[in-house]
C-alpha cells in the first residue's frame, strides 16, 4: 500500500515539475524585457529542479543512485541562482536599466550594451 | 512517465534556443544558455532514470558543477570590456 | 521506404548538414575566428557520425552491469576514438585561437582580406 | 522512443549550427556555440555514449568557451561581413551537402545490429575485457590497455598543442600596445560578493568530483581524460571569481608545466617498465604476478598521468591567455 502511494506522489511532483519547467520557459519568451525574463527563467528553474529531483528521489528509494540525485539538486540549487545574480547585477552595472514601470508608454530603447 | 517530463523539458528547451536567437540583449542569450545548461542537468538525469541506469548520474552532477564557469566568464568578459571602454575614455 | 526506414538515416543528414554548415564557415567568412568556430562546428559533425555508427538497437552503454546476463551492447570501439578527439580538438582549437591572437597584434585586424592586403 | 528524442534534438543541433554561422556579433557565437555543446553531449547520452558525453561535458561546458572568451577579449568583437563570394560558396556548398545524403542512403540504419561495423571487432573487445582486465567498463579498458599506445600518442598531441600556445603566447606583445600604467590587479569579478562566496564553497567539490572521475573510470563513465578537464575547469572557476594572479598562487605555472611534463612521462615510462619486466611496451599484466591485477594497476597509473596532463595543458593554455588580457 504504501509504495503506491509513494508511487503517485512522485509522479505527482514529476509533473509538476514538468509544468513549472514549461512555464518558466513560455515565461523566458513572452515577457517584454530582460529583467522579467530572468525572473521567470531564474525562479522555475529551481523550483522545478527541486520538484522533478524530490520525485526521481522517491521513486528510487534508498540507494546510491538517491544520493546522487541529492547532490545534483544541491549543486543546481547552489551554483543556478548564483549565476543568475551574477547576470542581473553585470546587467544592471552595464546600464541596462530595469523598467520602473513609470515610462509604460516609452517604447523600449535599445540596450547600450548590444 | 519520465517520458512526459523529459519531453516537457525538450519544449523548454525549445523556447530557451528560441529566446536565444532572438534576445536582443546580449544578456537574454547568456540567461537563454543558463536556462539551457540546467536544463540539460534535468535531461540528463531524467534520460539516465528512463534508460534504467541509474549509474549515469555522474553526468548530471559533472553539468550541474561545471555550468556556472561558463557564465560566470562571460560576465567576466563583460566586466573587462566595459573597463577598457572607461580607460579609452579617460585616456 | 517506409517513415520509420527513413528516419533510421535522419542522423546521418544531420551529420552531412551540420558538416556543411561547418564547410561554408571556413570557405565564406572572412573572420578568422569565425572560421575557427566553423571548424569546431565541422569537427562535432564528424564526432557525431561516429557515436552514430555505434548505437545497436536495444543496446545500452558498453558497461557491462554485474546482475545482467547476455546484455546486447552498443560498440564501444568508435567511443574510445571519440573521448580522446574531442580533448585534441580543443587544445587544437587553442593552438589556432593563440595564433589568431598573435595575427591581430602584428596586422591589427583578423579579417582574411584586410591581411592579404596588407601582405 | 530514442527516435522521438533523437529527431528532436538533432534538429536543434541544425538549427543551433545554422544560428551560428549566421550571426556577425562574435560573442553572440561563443555562446551559441556552449549551446551547440550541450545538445551535443545530450545528443551523445541519447547515443550510449556516456564517457564520451562526459567528456563534451567537462571540456565544452567550461573550458571552450573560457578560451573563446579570453581570445574574444585580445580580438574584436564584431565580424566584418563580406560581401562577394557568398553566392559560389553557397552553391558549392548546396551540392555537396546533397551529395552527402544521397550517399548516407547505402548506409545501415541507424541501430542495425548486424551493420559491418558491430561485426567486426567490438564483440572481441566486450569478452576480453571481463577476461583481461575484469572490471565494468569497457570504454576505459580498450582506451588505456587495448588501444594504449593511441593514448599515448593522444596525450603527446595534447603536451605539443600546450607547448605550442606557451611559446606563440610567450612572446611579450609589439611595445606601443603594452598600458604604462601600473596594471591594476585582476580581481577577478571584484565586486560579485556572492559568486565568490558560492564559489568558494562549490570549487572543493568540483575538484573532489574531477578525481572521483578519475579513479572511477573503471567502473562507470569517467577517466584521465574527464578528470583533468573537471579539474581545470574547476581551477579556472578559482582564477575567474578571485583573479588570474591567486590562481598562480594557488597552482603556479611550475607545477603546471611539472603535471603536463609529469603526465606524458608518467605513461611513457609505466610502457618502459613493462619491457623491463619482459612484457613488451604497453603490456600491463607482467607488472604483477596476477596478471588481471597487472592490467588493473597499469590502467590506474596510466589513466593518472592522462589527468595530470590534460588538466596542466589546459590551464596553462588559460593563463597564457588571461597573462595576454593584463598587458595588451
Amino acid at each position: 500500500m504504501i509504495d503506491i502511494l509513494i508511487d503517485v506522489f512522485s509522479w505527482v511532483l514529476l509533473i509538476l515539475g514538468g509544468v513549472c519547467v514549461l512555464i518558466g520557459g513560455i515565461g523566458g519568451l513572452r515577457l517584454p524585457n530582460f529583467y522579467t525574463r530572468i525572473h521567470a527563467a531564474s525562479l522555475t528553474d529551481t523550483m522545478g529542479a527541486i520538484l522533478i529531483f524530490v520525485g526521481m528521489m522517491l521513486q528510487s528509494g534508498l540507494t546510491l543512485a538517491t544520493l546522487k540525485l541529492f547532490a545534483i539538486m544541491l549543486f543546481l540549487l547552489l551554483t543556478g541562482p548564483t549565476a543568475t545574480y551574477a547576470l542581473a547585477n553585470a546587467a544592471l552595472l552595464s546600464g541596462l536599466k530595469p523598467d520602473t514601470g513609470s515610462n509604460h508608454d516609452e517604447v523600449e530603447k535599445e540596450e547600450p550594451a548590444e | 512517465m519520465y517520458i512526459v517530463v523529459s519531453i516537457a523539458i525538450l519544449a523548454t528547451m525549445v523556447l530557451a534556443l528560441t529566446r536565444a536567437l532572438m534576445g536582443p540583449s546580449v544578456y537574454d542569450r547568456v540567461l537563454a544558455a543558463n536556462v539551457f545548461g540546467t536544463k540539460t542537468v534535468m535531461l540528463l538525469s531524467v534520460t539516465a532514470f528512463l534508460y534504467g541506469r541509474p549509474d549515469f548520474l555522474d553526468l548530471a552532477l559533472a553539468y550541474a558543477l561545471v555550468n556556472m564557469v561558463g557564465i560566470l566568464a562571460v560576465l567576466e568578459f563583460f566586466q573587462k570590456r566595459s573597463r577598457r571602454k572607461a580607460e579609452l575614455e579617460d585616456d | 521506404m517506409k517513415l520509420l526506414e527513413l528516419l533510421g538515416y535522419f542522423n546521418y543528414w544531420v551529420f552531412a548538414i551540420v558538416l556543411m554548415v561547418g564547410l561554408y564557415a571556413v570557405i565564406s567568412k572572412a573572420n578568422l575566428i569565425k572560421k575557427l568556430i566553423g571548424l569546431s562546428i565541422f569537427q562535432s559533425a564528424v564526432f557525431l557520425m561516429y557515436i552514430t555508427m555505434d548505437k545497436v538497437e536495444g543496446g545500452t552503454a558498453p558497461i557491462i552491469q554485474k546482475g545482467v546476463e547476455n546484455q546486447i551492447f552498443s560498440n564501444p570501439l568508435p567511443q574510445v576514438l571519440i573521448l580522446t578527439a574531442i580533448v585534441v580538438g580543443v587544445s587544437t582549437l587553442a593552438l589556432g585561437l593563440a595564433m589568431v591572437v598573435r595575427i591581430k597584434e602584428s596586422y591589427g585586424t583578423i579579417e582574411e582580406n584586410e591581411i592579404l592586403d596588407a601582405d | 522512443m530514442i527516435f522521438v528524442f533523437a529527431i528532436f534534438l538533432l534538429s536543434l543541433l541544425v538549427i543551433t549550427s545554422i544560428a551560428i554561422v549566421r550571426t556577425t556579433n562574435l560573442f553572440v557565437a561563443v555562446m551559441l556555440t556552449s549551446i551547440f555543446s550541450f545538445l551535443m553531449a545530450a545528443n551523445f547520452f541519447i547515443l550510449d555514449a556516456a564517457d564520451v558525453a562526459l567528456t563534451e561535458a567537462a571540456v565544452g561546458a567550461g573550458v571552450t568557451t573560457v578560451i573563446f572568451l579570453c581570445a574574444l577579449a585580445l580580438t574584436g568583437e564584431r565580424e566584418k561581413p563580406r560581401i562577394n563570394g557568398r553566392k559560389t560558396a553557397r552553391v558549392a556548398v548546396a551540392i555537396l551537402a546533397s551529395l552527402m545524403i544521397y550517399a548516407t542512403f547505402d548506409k545501415p540504419r541507424l541501430g542495425d545490429p548486424d551493420a559491418p561495423v558491430h561485426q567486426h571487432i567490438a564483440p572481441w573487445y566486450i569478452e576480453k575485457t571481463t577476461e583481461h582486465m575484469d572490471f565494468p567498463n569497457v570504454v576505459t579498458a580498450i582506451l588505456s590497455s587495448f588501444r594504449g599506445y593511441d593514448t599515448l600518442g593522444e596525450v603527446f598531441v595534447v603536451f605539443a598543442a600546450c607547448i605550442g600556445v606557451l611559446f606563440i603566447l610567450g612572446v611579450p606583445p609589439p611595445a606601443q600596445k603594452r598600458l604604462n600604467k601600473v596594471v591594476e590587479q585582476n580581481k577577478g569579478l571584484r565586486h560579485h560578493l556572492i559568486p565568490q562566496v558560492v564559489g568558494r564553497l562549490v570549487i572543493p567539490f568540483i575538484v573532489l568530483f574531477g578525481l572521483y572521475t578519475q579513479f572511477h573510470g573503471e567502473y562507470g563513465p569517467g577517466g584521465g581524460f574527464q578528470a583533468g578537464a573537471i579539474i581545470a575547469t574547476g581551477i579556472i572557476l578559482y582564477a575567474l571569481l578571485e583573479g588570474e594572479n591567486k590562481a598562480l598562487q594557488a597552482v603556479p605555472r611550475s607545477v603546471l608545466l611539472g603535471m603536463v611534463i609529469g603526465g606524458a612521462l608518467l605513461f611513457g615510462s609505466v610502457g618502459v617498465i613493462c619491457m623491463f619486466m619482459g612484457g613488451n611496451f604497453l603490456e600491463y599484466s607482467v607488472l604483477s604476478a596476477d596478471p588481471i591485477w597487472g592490467q588493473q594497476l597499469g590502467i590506474l597509473v596510466i589513466e593518472a598521468g592522462v589527468g595530470m596532463a590534460v588538466c596542466g595543458a589546459l590551464l596553462s593554455i588559460f593563463h597564457a591567455f588571461a597573462a595576454r588580457e593584463n598587458v595588451s
